[in-house]
């Protein structure tokens, strides 16, 4: 398994726990990643206020994955469906291509519709490429705490086009933290969203949202959560302390964790090989640090 | 009183660019705004898709920031209305007609522009209480794209609006 | 039939089945000049007389390859299924026929540049 | 004889002439070579335009008669007649379709279309020059009808025929007859006891000497045509001798397996011998094969035990039976939407959300819990929400209104408050749609009742730990998110096609809609009709109806059947496919073709040669294109013709 890597602003910026756990694991598990060689916006969120600024940014990383010939893995949820819906535009619409070439070329890159890219998200690799019956071979620590799923909105939908699991009734987040040991179950709040997309205008309702979700998940009998977005994981976990001051209660704090930083957990590597170090919500409840 | 301007310039384009989606299909179920999460923040789906219909523009853009694109209300949508998307073509119509876009948009723009990314890589406090970086945490350091000065050049192409504005 | 538009140059010619038509009137069709002929019968499976538009379909397809060997675009014959409720199918279809005929240009028969 | 031949082109109001020029089509006309007169009409199918032409055809000798108005489906028959009344062979007729294929499709293009009605009447005159008189065929028909189905449907249209002295046989695929009705508990708006009004209509049906019974049932084949059809019908093995069976329902009570009651959406245990419900009809036992012990595991018998009259007999095989009839009633019925569907409801997942049908089941004093509303631990609830158009209006499942279920929440949330007025009931809806006699009327009751409305429906639910359903619902009235906390939700789930209509579909030889529901030939003027003749539809199966439309629609299908078989004899088209036996040279390709079997071997002249039998065939034209001798001609749609067609066509 040979994927090129395209981390996006969010992981290489500030979520650092994310990439430190892929580069942690994903080589155990006999996954080599190669590295773009540059880092750069994939668009996501500056098509709300220009489209085709996005369409050009994701497509530039479409045309340089194809450069490399593998799987494009992008592990964080905006730069999936970015990537994917620039894709499925470009090869939905001839002019689409035409316009971005144009563009493209005074950075000698060019998008060939003749060889589309597939995109693989971290859910995707563990459970579709990895396989759980391999993954289970791996499990030294079996976490046996009980795990809350949150998939984030992205990889789910929207439903025109290949996502990474159902929209409505996903269930791979569940299948791999039960392979490495995890409880889970399914609860009322699952698919609730956590709000990111308005963090520009509405940052004091999005934390509200947040702790809304995380009270709940602690209600149903959780001991932690697990995302595999950046920006679902930093509403969780890193804005969890200005949640509980907004919401002005402690039934908010839970640990949240990265969903490869439990699979190093349960493949028993050291907690601060795989970043637990840099969470701001309380896994050292859960993890010796 | 909401006075209907079917005469605005605005709107023709604007019934233009979204004529691929269709929202003349809703019929006001509401199942889109009982699943919203900033409804709370003014951002009404069936009521944005409504005042679209009868071209109340300036009622729209109370609440049209707010909505955080979970897409779930394309998702439920009976009708396959589309909401979500109607409200991006409408953020993007509105900018490109000179509306200004919330701060924080400009600021991910600006920094695109400068470093190829929304923000340039961030110092974080761990458990420790000690600021690490990239640097500290022994991840390699990752590149800007090789031709920053067409990658630039393009950007300003596209967005010359935005980014004009902002040069004053 | 609901009132959706599709192209006014597309002229009709009733059969109670699709497998009344003989290839032999396809033909005569082009050789008289029309840039194209749909056959349009029921939904395979769907068939008002049974089995009629299979009979159909296999005809249409020995025409087609019959067309290629006279050096005549096969594309010019088309056949497809739409059932009595399809308004919008059939309009498809018809738009999507009357475009590729477009592409393809006149039929050379009708110039009169040749003869069979 | 030289052809006389009259155009009419009809204005159909404005639908022809708001966009073809229909005069100017007429003029054109005039000029076509045989046309002796042409004249445009504002409703041609109207009695003054009726008489225009049979005056022409008198005065001008007319011996062909072209019109272009609509589709001939419409008024094909209409004109034929208006033909023979003034002495001229009524398919000496051609019809120009100048409005489904001219005006309606471009009406934006009013030139083009004009042109296009001008080139059809061209064609159709040129067919019309060509036309041959042809005499009509009677067919004897069977004075029996099979009615497939024993909803309230079906039990109706089998009642109005038999009391009309017609044979009926009433197929049902379940152990007993009554349909979706008899699972119900009250009837809208009347609040009438569904089970008092349809039980005794269940019974008659039981004792009608002229209706043949045939429940656990199903119809496998049918052949044949309109007064003649040959059905072959399986009668599943009951494995109790249904003569010996008295219905005791001793076998029951010592029969140790349980299994969940279909009769009650699974809300309920029956046994593996079992009867669906206590009124069932005919009131015979049947052993359900796949949870019966013995069946499956050769071990148990107590049934055959406790049975006084020795009824059950395991040895008992599946049967088939053939009958004539010469209608077919289709009153197949629907199924309800499965809720599971849309997981965010929460049906399946959360034990207090149920569906319209079980609480009809809930609240019926012989259901589950003797009539008794309750929740899933068996309490009363406080508080209930209804939720409308689950699965209804909704272009990922089914696009179509139910119909019903507007009334039918309205119905349950009275039963509810009449039953406790405390009892907080809440509706969330998309359109309350209360169209129908007395409708209106309870709806307002209930409001005065004082269940709260809701306009607008759930994303989703949510189950709080102690079993309560949360959610929140936008409300256009007031333009607020609402947040409701309630005992019970019930999602009113819609209505769609059966299971097995796809089958009858095929087996029938008729058409569905879009929507999967069997499609009528006119959906104004021919509601119960199928295309193919001798086939009607009844109830559900058609699209969606309440009760009362139900009983209507399908005593209009009887009412239909009746009046087809009430002569003995059914005139059928003459258009069918004859062989020139000199041209023929017996090379049997047409036999090998023909989907009716309507072609024969003969002799002839010492020779073999192949012959159409004119009753069987059904006028396709498939033999008449595959005959390598061209021996074969099919009237009304003769070679000749249809070149003709093509050159006038293809002209200019």
């Amino acid at each position: 398994m040979k994927y090129t890597v395209f981390w996006g602003c969010m992981i290489a910026t500030v979520e650092y726990g994310y990439e430190i756990s892929v580069r942690e694991v994903f080589p155990r598990l006999g996954v080599e990643l190669s590295e773009l060689g540059w880092n750069a916006c994939c668009g996501y969120p500056l098509m709300q206020v220009n489209s085709k600024v996005w369409l050009y940014l994701a497509s530039r990383i479409l045309a340089e994955a194809q450069r490399f010939g593998r799987p494009l893995f992008v592990p964080c949820n905006g730069c999936h469906i970015s990537l994917c819906e620039a894709q499925h535009l470009l090869m939905e619409r001839d002019e689409m291509i035409n316009w971005v070439n144009e563009l493209l070329k005074d950075e000698e890159l060019r998008f060939d519709s003749g060889n589309p890219v597939r995109i693989l998200h971290t859910i995707e690799v563990l459970h579709d490429e990895i396989g759980l019956e391999k993954l289970k071979k791996f499990v030294v620590k079996p976490l046996g705490f009980k795990v809350a799923c949150h998939y984030g909105c992205h990889i789910l939908r929207p439903t025109d086009y290949p996502r990474v699991d159902d929209a409505e009734s996903p269930t791979k987040m569940e299948a791999i933290l039960e392979a490495i040991g995890a409880k889970t179950s399914d609860y009322p709040e699952r698919l609730e969203c956590c709000g990111a997309g308005a963090n520009v205008v509405e940052p004091e309702l999005v934390a509200r949202l947040c702790g809304w979700k995380l009270k709940a998940v602690k209600a149903r009998g959780f001991n932690a959560m697990a995302t595999s977005c950046p920006a679902c994981q930093m509403n969780y976990d890193a804005k969890q302390d200005a949640i509980m001051q907004i919401m002005k209660s402690s039934e908010v704090s839970l640990p949240v964790f990265y969903l490869t930083q439990l699979v190093g957990l349960a493949m028993g590597v050291e907690p601060r090989r795989l970043g637990l170090d840099l969470n701001k919500s309380p896994v050292e409840d859960l993890v010796d640090l | 009183m909401l006075k209907l301007n079917e005469t605005d310039r605005l709107l023709e384009k604007l019934r233009e660019s979204v004529a691929t989606l269709t929202p003349s299909v809703c019929y006001s179920c509401a199942r889109c705004s009982s699943g919203c999460v900033m409804v709370e923040a003014g951002c009404v789906p069936h009521s944005i898709i409504q005042l679209f219909r009868l071209g109340l523009l300036n009622e729209i853009e109370r609440g049209l920031w707010s909505c955080c694109q979970c897409l779930k209300c394309d998702a439920r949508c009976p009708q396959e209305a589309r909401p979500a998307m109607l409200i991006l073509a409408l953020r993007n119509l509105l900018v490109a007609h000179g509306s200004a876009p919330p701060k924080g948009y400009m600021v991910m723009l600006e920094n695109v522009v400068r470093y190829a990314t929304i923000q340039q890589p961030q110092e974080v406090m761990n458990k420790d209480f000690d600021f690490v970086s990239r640097n500290t945490l022994g991840l390699p350091e990752l590149g800007k794209p090789a031709n920053m000065e067409a990658f630039r050049l393009n950007l300003k192409k596209i967005a010359s609006n935005l980014l004009e504005v902002e040069e004053k | 039939m609901s009132r959706i538009e599709y192209p006014a140059n597309i002229r009709v010619i009733r059969v109670m089945c699709s497998s009344r038509i003989d290839p032999v009137h396809v033909l005569y069709a082009l050789k008289s000049g029309a840039d194209g002929v749909l056959v349009s019968g029921c939904h395979p499976g769907d068939c008002h007389y049974i089995n009629g538009n299979h009979r159909a379909k296999r005809r249409i397809i020995l025409l087609k390859e019959m067309l290629k060997q006279l050096g005549l675009e096969p594309e010019r014959v088309k056949i497809d299924w739409v059932s009595a409720s399809e308004g919008e199918r059939f309009t498809r279809i018809v738009k999507e026929f009357v475009e590729e005929l477009k592409k393809l240009g006149p039929n050379p028969l009708r110039e009169g540049i040749w003869e069979v | 004889m030289k052809a006389r031949i009259g155009v009419y082109v009809c204005h159909c109001g404005t639908n022809i002439a708001g966009v073809i020029d229909a005069e100017e089509v007429a003029k054109y006309a005039a000029t076509l070579p045989d046309v002796v007169v042409a004249r445009d009409i504002m409703y041609t199918c109207s009695d003054p335009g009726q008489n225009t032409i049979r005056e022409d055809i008198e005065k001008h000798g007319l011996n062909r008669v072209v019109i272009a108005a609509c589709s001939p489906k419409m008024h094909e028959n209409t004109f034929r007649k208006t033909l023979e009344s003034a002495g001229l062979n009524p398919y000496l007729l051609e019809i120009a379709n100048i409005r489904e294929q001219a005006s309606w499709p471009h009406f934006r293009e009013r030139e083009k279309a004009t042109e296009k009605a001008k080139a059809l009447v061209r064609a159709a005159v040129a067919k019309a020059k060509l036309l041959e008189p042809l005499e009509k065929r009677e067919l004897m028909v069977e004075k029996s009808v099979l009615v497939i189905g024993g909803g309230v449907a079906g039990i109706q249209a089998a009642l109005d025929l038999a009391e009309a002295g017609l044979k009926v046989y009433l197929v049902e695929k379940s152990p007993s007859i009554g349909g979706h009705m008899a699972q119900l508990n009250k009837t809208f708006p009347t609040i009438d006891c569904s089970a008092c009004i349809l039980t005794p209509r269940m019974v008659d049906v039981a004792n009608h000497p002229n209706i043949t019974l045939l429940a656990y049932s199903e119809v496998v084949k049918v052949e044949g045509y309109v007064g003649n059809f040959e059905v072959t019908i399986l009668k599943k093995a009951r494995y109790v001798d249904e003569e010996l069976c008295a219905g005791c329902g001793a076998c029951a009570d010592a029969c140790p397996r349980k299994v969940p009651n279909e009769f009650d959406v699974g809300l309920s245990k029956r046994k593996a011998i079992y009867v669906p419900f206590p009124q069932a009809v005919p009131l015979k036992y049947t052993i359900d094969p796949a949870s019966c012990l013995y069946m499956k595991y050769g071990r148990c018998k107590l049934c055959v035990e406790a049975c006084p009259r020795g009824a059950i007999n395991f040895d008992q095989k599946d049967e088939e039976v053939k009958v004539k009839v010469g209608a077919i009633i289709v009153a197949a019925g629907f199924k309800t939407f499965d809720a599971r569907r849309i997981p965010s409801l929460g049906y399946g997942k959360y034990r207090n959300v149920i569906t319209g049908l079980e609480l009809e089941r809930l609240s019926n004093a012989s259901g589950p819990t003797g009539g008794a509303v309750l929740t899933a631990s068996g309490e009363k609830p406080k508080s209930i929400a209804f939720i409308q158009c689950v699965g209804s209006r909704d272009l990922k499942y089914n696009s179509w209104c139910c119909r019903i279920g507007c009334m039918a929440t309205l119905k349950q949330a009275f039963l509810i408050k009449e039953d406790d007025p405390d009892t907080e009931v809440y509706v969330c809806h998309i359109d309350m749609r209360t169209a129908g006699k007395g409708y209106e009327e309870f709806y307002r009751k209930l409001r005065e009742m004082g269940v709260r409305f809701i306009h607008g429906v759930p994303s989703e639910l949510f189950e709080d730990s102690d079993g309560k359903l949360m959610f929140k619902v936008f409300d256009q009235a007031t333009c607020h998110m609402i947040e409701l906390k309630v005992d019970m939700v019930v999602l009113q789930t819609g209505l769609e096609p059966a299971e097995d209509v796809e089958r009858l579909q095929k087996m029938l030889n008729v058409s569905l809609s879009p929507e999967g529901f069997f499609l009528e030939a006119h959906p104004k003027l021919q509601p119960v009709e199928a295309s193919t003749r001798g086939i009607f539809f009844a109830g559900c199966c058609h699209s969606p109806k309440d009760i009362a439309e139900t009983v209507a629609h399908a005593s209009a299908a009887a009412t239909k059947a009746i009046t087809l078989l009430s002569k003995g004899k059914v005139a059928v088209d003459p258009l069918t496919a004859t062989i020139n036996p000199e041209v023929c040279s017996g090379c049997e390709i047409c036999i090998g073709i023909c989907p009716y079997r309507a072609i024969q071997l003969t002799e002839y002249g010492g020779r073999r040669r192949a012959k159409i039998v004119d009753v069987l065939c059904q006028g396709c034209g498939s033999c008449v294109a595959a005959c390598p001798s061209n021996a074969i001609e099919m009237k009304g749609f003769t070679e000749k013709q249809i070149l003709a067609q093509i050159d006038a066509l293809t002209e200019g």
